[in-house]
């Protein structure tokens, strides 16, 4: 149970990224497989946030001079992770443009019946 | 800089010259085609009985491109030339009705070009890289005629390329064993170096230069290209080309390997040289056979020459100085006579419109007389009739085999029967026989196709008469190569094992001539009977029907035709088809379903991961 | 089946991370890297906010990088779209004029939450926000007006040319830095004024007026694209 | 001295300035990328005295590293960038007639950006840096595989992107670990340490990281999305993503792998999976009709060969791999170029249409026939001193397993050249339609000759290169002096 409990962000993280793979893996819908990229995006900023994580960490700003920088949480991590999400974002938005134009091409977003390129 | 320098200089930038002036004018190109191919003879002919090295560039990653010339490189080159110059001349006619010709000359003259870089090449880097050029330049002529041309040059390029890469692999296995390219300096190292080593040297470039020469089982590839590539190129391609096979055997058999060495590799029963001799043998023996089965007149002579690339091979491979004089002379003689062959039958193709089959010509005697008599000496010559060059090569080199091997000159001699028949086949359904209806307007062949017939045929003659000529640069290759000088004449040789004397000969058939002459001229009168009061019997048939000459040798090719099938040409073909069938199974694995793909990703990783956890090989 | 195959796939992976996992404990990993930072951010860059002072600051040219992306991926998109409806006739459709509640609603909130969004962003190197966090909130403001009045639509050159100028802005301010200030691509060359005031950290704040201008302005002509595609 | 960091502002500053410019005059825009890619390869030509001499370390920001993101501009990067400006330049300038429809300014504006992203990875000292870079090339390259906005191309688009994000997903989970393990993100910080954590614990992190770059550099399983991508884009961007974006990913991979890990145990598997790259790509190539797509899976088979040379990991092999892969930017580019625009002609991708194109586009076929060559090998082109290098390097090692590999070397160059010659023929010995002899547009001519002649004259002197590439092979592989002049 502690292993669950010291280990809870790590989980939740890989958690996030399998559904997000096994999402892109097996489904054959072309909205659902951008969700699971979405999400698999969204368990890799929890992953990257939890790795910067300190045990009753404040957040890294010294709002007034007072503030102690002992319990301070790393910032880097917190700093990737503000340049990943706009990451994801940019390719969040291409992916629905495609698919907005795939879907006016083919009249399906079944990716098994997109398969004009092969071979 | 040196001559050779210069002589590669003056090739290549003709050949591009050649290119542009083509862009301006025609005459113009073809006047200076022809003259920088005579340049290109005079400036070799200078060159003659020199010998050196000269480093000529460093610029390739700082190894020293040498060019070197000696008497093997000279008898070469000189041979080079002077085909290139002849097939150029030829070409001035031939080509006229054809298109993109400023592109034929520029690869003609790229091929002899490079083929000269070949020969004078004095280190293993400057050698291949010539031979690429070449290989891909012959490959653009072969194809040049499209339609059944494109698939000749495909299998030409690709066994050659094979052969190239195997070739590669044994020239840096070189470099990398003895840090040196110089055929010079490979030959101290290689002395050295462990049997297997060497046995692995040969075969790679067995392989490179077997493909190249068309030796038995690689020949695959040349009867089609020979048949389907223009005519001039053709002669070139039989006489010389293939040839590079031949120069780069002596390269790597004797200067490479060295002549002890070579004795002496492998082991007592399948020694290298019992190999390559058997292999000469059967590439003797079974296409001229096959030749006998042609129907297509360029290919009968490609089938030809594949067999007597197996006399050449067999003189080479023997390894005494005899058989090595033989087998040289024999390479000269083949590319006179070939050369002189591909090109009659060339001026047929050209004024009878393309026309090859052997079944539908004959009787053009009284329309082509040049041509005729351009294949009668050859066809001599390729008998190996006395009185031309292909008697004195062939007796050096049945002389050479006679005591040490007895089995391999019966097949030597078999193969000429063979070749007999098939020679007649030859001249009799062209020349001989009926004229068929349709060739009624064929004109004599143009002069440009003349001059160069003649010229051949007077040097099928002259060194038929005069063998001393050649054999005394022979002789020299012979000595450099570690061999015992041999004994020469002007008019011929004398060795341990029989002499020759072409003037006893020569005055001997002389005398037999006249006395023939004198006989019929005293004798009889002839009378000309007209061959149709009795042709069928009386009966009425159709004039084209006259012509007697299809199925020439009938029963005969019935008998051995079952036992002729080529083997290798369809093992070859089953493993492009295999590669083909593989192919597209491979490519099977891009299922266009974008699931599966990223399936290959995770499963990448996961497999990783899985090997790594479970035996830890990191 | 085949989810069967990928699930083994996905736990054998998983094993993996497990096990790399095993070796970089939760909630106790202490970088050299962040440690300094949070040491020296203040002095270094005059940022009260880490964050920032690692995002405009040390990481600057992550964030140049960052806004590339962005844009990129917006020019993209225009490219994507626009290709496609090329050859297609323009059909306007006719759309239900909002109600006035909501017309009304959207007008007044609509500077308020611009309003916001420039607060945000200007305020990036003492409180936790910044340039991409103001600029999506300045988005926002923007699609709430497509949503709730329907018929208003910004001008598309306007938008253009805030992105293009804002990201000369960034550019051009690294590049005098390079030029004035230490001779360092995008090195601080404004003084650093005092610790949490306004006007302080040298040149964080104008980098992050640029980019929260350019994330806003991106993200609108992003959804005025797509909402564009959906007439 | 120069500042090598201009090489990335100053095209990114001027794709930003493209829409000022183009409310300008539209006309100027189509020759933004040309002048910005001029002032890069004039930049980089500066600056290869001074690189030889000591790499140099560019701190962003004024900060030193570990602390702050530097640029690291050695030989290799600084060949990388070179070549970048160069093929971008060339195919800047075919560009200019090659595309005429669409939204032409978009266009101009990614492709920029794309050579600018490629620029930012190879000079780049930081992990986080490289991706955000590696993200900005991908994402550009998304967008104009799809440029057409045909049915193909958005197909192609889209599997792209899925699994390009899944790739670059996977990296950044590998550089979340290595942060995890290392608490630091610059890449000789992260060499310098990588010895004080145990073998296996990095294990994940690199082939989490190998495999998202691998996505992109078109390592065997990882690839199936270049055929597609490659045979839908406009040639132009075909040629740029065969030519760059690829060979930048395996830039990327050999950066972590020889640099940042430098464990020597795994080069042998990277070589084996160069092997299987190589046949796979080729025996694909082999059994293809469509031209583009032939192209593209050769492209896979090159880059197999090169990943092959880099993971011999000697200085031979590598400056062989290098050179290699200098070929095949300008051969797969020309090869490309040629092919876009035999295709604009015959309105189709079949290689059966192409018959008879010598005639009717002479020039354009020649540039096609150099390219295949070239790639194939065949002096005096580029392609033979690269392939010798490789050979000879490998077959130094003097072990058997790598002479058996050099031998499968040798055979999917004698099943390269198969296809290759087979188009060949086709375009000059087949009888084609009797159409009208038209050349290309001048521009797109300029571009094919230049490459042409870049390609002639690295083959006939390849010792112009080979200095400088072998110097590029020690940045790479030593990793003592990376670490000591990033963290002086």
């Amino acid at each position: 149970m502690s292993f669950l409990q010291n280990n809870i962000y790590y989980i939740g993280a890989f958690g996030l990224i399998m559904i997000g793979l096994l999402t892109v893996l097996v489904k054959h819908n072309l909205i659902k497989v951008i969700i699971g990229l979405s999400i698999m995006d969204t368990g890799i900023n929890l992953f990257l946030i939890a790795i910067g994580y300190l045990r009753n960490g404040t957040a890294p700003i010294f709002s007034s001079p007072e503030v102690e920088s002992i319990l301070m949480v790393d910032p880097v991590p917190q700093a990737l992770v503000l340049t990943a999400i706009v990451i994801g974002v940019a390719v969040l938005a291409l992916a629905l443009s495609l698919a907005i134009r795939l879907y006016k091409h083919f009249g399906t977003l079944d990716l098994h019946k997109i398969k004009e390129l092969k071979w | 800089m040196t001559g050779m320098e210069i002589l590669l200089l003056v090739a290549f930038g003709g050949v591009m010259l050649t290119y542009i002036l083509g862009r301006i004018s025609s005459s113009l190109r073809n006047t200076f085609a022809v003259v920088l191919s005579l340049v290109l003879v005079v400036i070799i002919a200078l060159m003659y009985d020199k010998t050196g090295e000269t480093i000529f560039y460093r610029g390739f990653f700082g190894i020293p491109m040498v060019l070197r010339i000696n008497s093997l490189s000279w008898i070469f080159a000189m041979t080079i030339s002077f085909i290139g110059c002849l097939s150029v001349i030829f070409s001035l006619d031939y080509m006229k009705v054809k298109e993109r010709t400023s592109f034929f000359y520029a690869m003609l003259l790229l091929v002899n070009s490079s083929m000269m870089g070949i020969v004078l090449a004095g280190d293993l880097l400057t050698l291949f890289i010539f031979w690429e050029i070449m290989s891909w330049s012959t490959f653009l002529l072969i194809s040049y005629n499209g339609g059944p041309a494109i698939a000749a040059g495909m299998k030409y390029i690709v066994m050659s390329f094979a052969g190239s890469m195997a070739m590669l692999a044994g020239i840096i296995s070189i470099f990398t064993a003895f840090g040196t390219l110089q055929i010079s300096e490979i030959a101290a190292g290689m002395s050295s170096a462990s049997s297997g080593f060497k046995i692995f040297i040969v075969i790679v470039f067995g392989i490179a230069f077997g493909v190249k020469n068309a030796i038995w089982p690689f020949h695959a590839w040349l009867p089609q290209a020979h048949a389907e590539a223009p005519s001039p190129f053709s002669a070139v391609l039989s006489g010389v080309l293939i040839k590079m096979g031949v120069f780069g055997f002596i390269l790597t058999m004797y200067v490479v390997v060295g002549l002890g060495t070579y004795m002496s590799l492998g082991g007592a029963i399948f020694s290298v040289r019992s190999i390559l001799l058997v292999m000469g043998a059967i590439t003797i023996l079974v296409p001229t056979f096959v030749a006998l089965l042609q129907d297509d007149a360029k290919k009968l002579l490609a089938w030809s020459t594949i067999a007597q690339a197996g006399y050449i091979m067999l003189g080479i491979a023997y390894g005494t100085s005899l058989s090595m004089a033989g087998g040289v002379l024999h390479f000269l003689s083949h590319v006179v006579f070939k050369s002189l062959l591909f090109m009659t039958v060339g001026a047929v193709e050209f004024r009878t419109g393309g026309i090859r089959d052997l079944n539908s010509l004959g009787g053009l005697i009284k329309k082509m007389p040049f041509a005729f008599t351009g294949t009668l000496i050859g066809v001599c010559g390729l008998i190996g009739v006395p009185l031309t060059n292909g008697f004195v090569s062939k007796w050096l080199i049945y002389k050479s085999l006679i005591f040490g091997s007895p089995l391999l000159t019966f097949v030597a001699l078999f193969g000429t029967w063979g070749t007999v028949l098939y020679s007649y086949k030859l001249i009799h359904n062209i020349f001989l026989g009926q004229l068929p209806e349709k060739l009624k307007d064929v004109e004599n062949t143009p002069l440009s196709m003349k001059l160069p017939m003649i010229i051949l045929s007077f040097t099928v003659l002259l060194f038929g008469i005069l063998p001393g000529l050649p054999l005394r640069v022979i002789n020299k290759i012979v000595v450099s190569l570690g061999f015992d000088s041999l004994n020469i004449s002007l008019w011929g040789i004398v060795s341990e094992s029989g002499m020759l004397n072409m003037i006893n000969l020569f005055a001997a058939i002389l005398a037999g001539l006249i006395a023939v002459w004198l006989f019929l001229r005293i004798g009889a009168r002839t009378i000309p009977v007209k061959q149709d009061d009795n042709y069928a019997a009386g009966a009425a048939v159709p004039r084209d029907r006259y012509n007697y000459t299809v199925k020439f040798y009938d029963p005969l090719l019935r008998m051995i035709s079952p036992y002729l099938r080529d083997i290798f040409d369809t093992f070859y073909m089953k493993i492009a088809d295999l590669t083909g069938y593989l192919s597209n199974g491979i490519r099977k694995i891009y299922t266009g379903y974008v699931g599966n793909y990223v399936m290959y990703i995770v499963l990448f990783i996961s497999l990783m991961i899985f090997v790594q956890m479970k035996w830890s090989p990191w | 089946m085949k989810s069967v195959f990928s699930l083994i796939l996905l736990v054998v992976l998983g094993a993996g991370v497990v096990f790399t996992l095993s070796s970089i404990p939760f909630g106790s990993t202490s970088s050299d890297v962040g440690e300094y930072y949070i040491d020296s951010g203040r002095a270094d860059t005059g940022a009260t906010n880490i964050v920032t002072s690692v995002v405009v600051g040390y990481r600057a040219f992550d964030t140049l990088g960052e806004v590339t992306v962005l844009f990129v991926a917006a020019i993209g998109l225009g490219a994507i779209l626009a290709a496609g409806r090329e050859n297609e006739e323009k059909k306007k459709a006719e759309w239900e004029p909002a109600s006035l509640v909501l017309y009304t609603g959207c007008r007044f909130l609509f500077p308020l939450i611009l309003l916001f969004g420039a607060y945000v962003f200007i305020h990036g190197h003492l409180t936790p926000g910044g340039g991409f966090q103001g600029g999506a909130v300045i988005a926002s403001a923007f699609l709430m007006v497509y949503l709730g009045c329907r018929k208003k639509r910004i001008s598309r050159t306007w938008a253009r040319n805030t992105e293009s100028i804002s990201g000369l802005v960034f550019v051009v301010t690294g590049l005098t830095g390079l030029a004035v200030g230490g001779h360092y691509f995008l090195s601080n060359f404004l003084p650093e004024g005092t610790l949490n005031t306004l006007f302080s950290a040298g040149i964080i704040p104008i980098i992050y007026i640029a980019i929260g201008l350019k994330v806003g302005s991106e993200l609108t002509g992003v959804i005025d694209d797509l909402i564009e595609e959906s007439e | 001295m120069v500042n090598p960091v201009l090489l990335i502002a100053v095209p990114l500053g001027l794709a930003f300035m493209v829409p000022l410019i183009d409310s300008a005059s539209r006309k100027l825009t189509r020759f933004v990328p040309v002048a910005a890619l001029l002032f890069n390869l004039i930049l980089c030509i500066r600056l290869i005295p001074a690189v030889l001499e000591n790499p140099i370390v560019i701190n962003l920001g004024g900060f030193t590293p570990p602390f702050g993101i530097n640029l690291f501009v050695g030989p290799l990067g600084l060949l990388f960038a070179g070549l970048i400006s160069l093929a971008g330049l060339v195919v800047s300038i075919y560009s200019l007639s090659y595309i005429k429809n669409g939204p032409v300014v978009k266009y101009h504006m990614l492709y920029m950006l794309l050579l600018t992203g490629a620029t930012g990875v190879v000079l780049t000292g930081d992990l986080f840096n490289l991706f955000v870079f590696f993200e900005i090339l991908c994402i550009s390259s998304y967008a104009l595989v799809a440029y057409h906005g045909d049915r193909a191309g958005i197909e192609s688009s889209i599997k792209y992107l899925i699994q390009g994000t899944v790739g670059s997903g996977l990296l950044l989970i590998g550089i979340g670990f290595i942060y995890g393990i290392f608490g630091t993100l610059n890449m000789a910080d992260i060499a310098m340490k990588i010895a004080t954590v145990e073998q296996s614990t990095l294990f994940v992190p690199m082939i989490l990281m190998v495999a998202g770059l691998g996505v992109e550099s078109a390592i065997f399983p990882l690839n199936a999305w270049l055929p597609d991508a490659h045979s839908s884009a406009p040639s132009s961007i075909s040629a740029i993503l065969s030519g760059i974006a690829i060979e930048v990913g395996l830039y990327a991979v050999a950066r972590i792998v020889f640099t940042v890990f430098g464990i020597s145990d795994i080069y042998l598997f990277f070589a084996f999976l160069g092997i299987l790259t190589l046949l796979i790509g080729e025996m694909c190539a082999f059994a293809q009709s469509n031209i583009k797509r032939m192209l593209a899976y050769s492209s896979i088979g090159q880059i197999g060969l090169i990943l092959f040379a880099l993971a011999l990991a000697t200085n031979n092999t590598v400056t062989g791999g290098l050179f290699q892969l200098v070929n095949h930017t300008f051969s797969k580019g020309l090869l490309f170029l040629s092919a876009g625009y035999m295709i604009y002609r015959s309105g189709s991708m079949e290689i059966s249409s192409l018959n008879g194109m010598g005639k009717r586009m002479p020039l354009t076929s020649l540039a096609f026939t150099v390219g295949a060559f070239s790639l194939v090998g065949l002096p005096p082109f580029a392609g033979f001193p690269g392939k010798f290098l490789i050979v000879s390097g490998a077959l130094l090692k003097g072990e058997m397993v790598i002479n058996i590999l050099v031998g499968l070397v040798l055979l999917s160059t004698v099943i390269e050249g198969t296809y290759f010659f087979r188009v060949i023929q086709a375009l000059y010995f087949k009888d084609g339609n009797g159409e009208q002899r038209k050349q290309a547009p001048a521009t797109a001519v300029t571009a094919m000759i230049a490459l042409m002649i870049l390609i002639v004259a690295l083959g006939v002197y390849p010792k112009f290169l080979a200095d400088f590439l072998s110097s590029a092979s020690s940045d790479l592989l030593d990793k003592m002096s990376y670490v000591g002049s990033v963290l002086k």
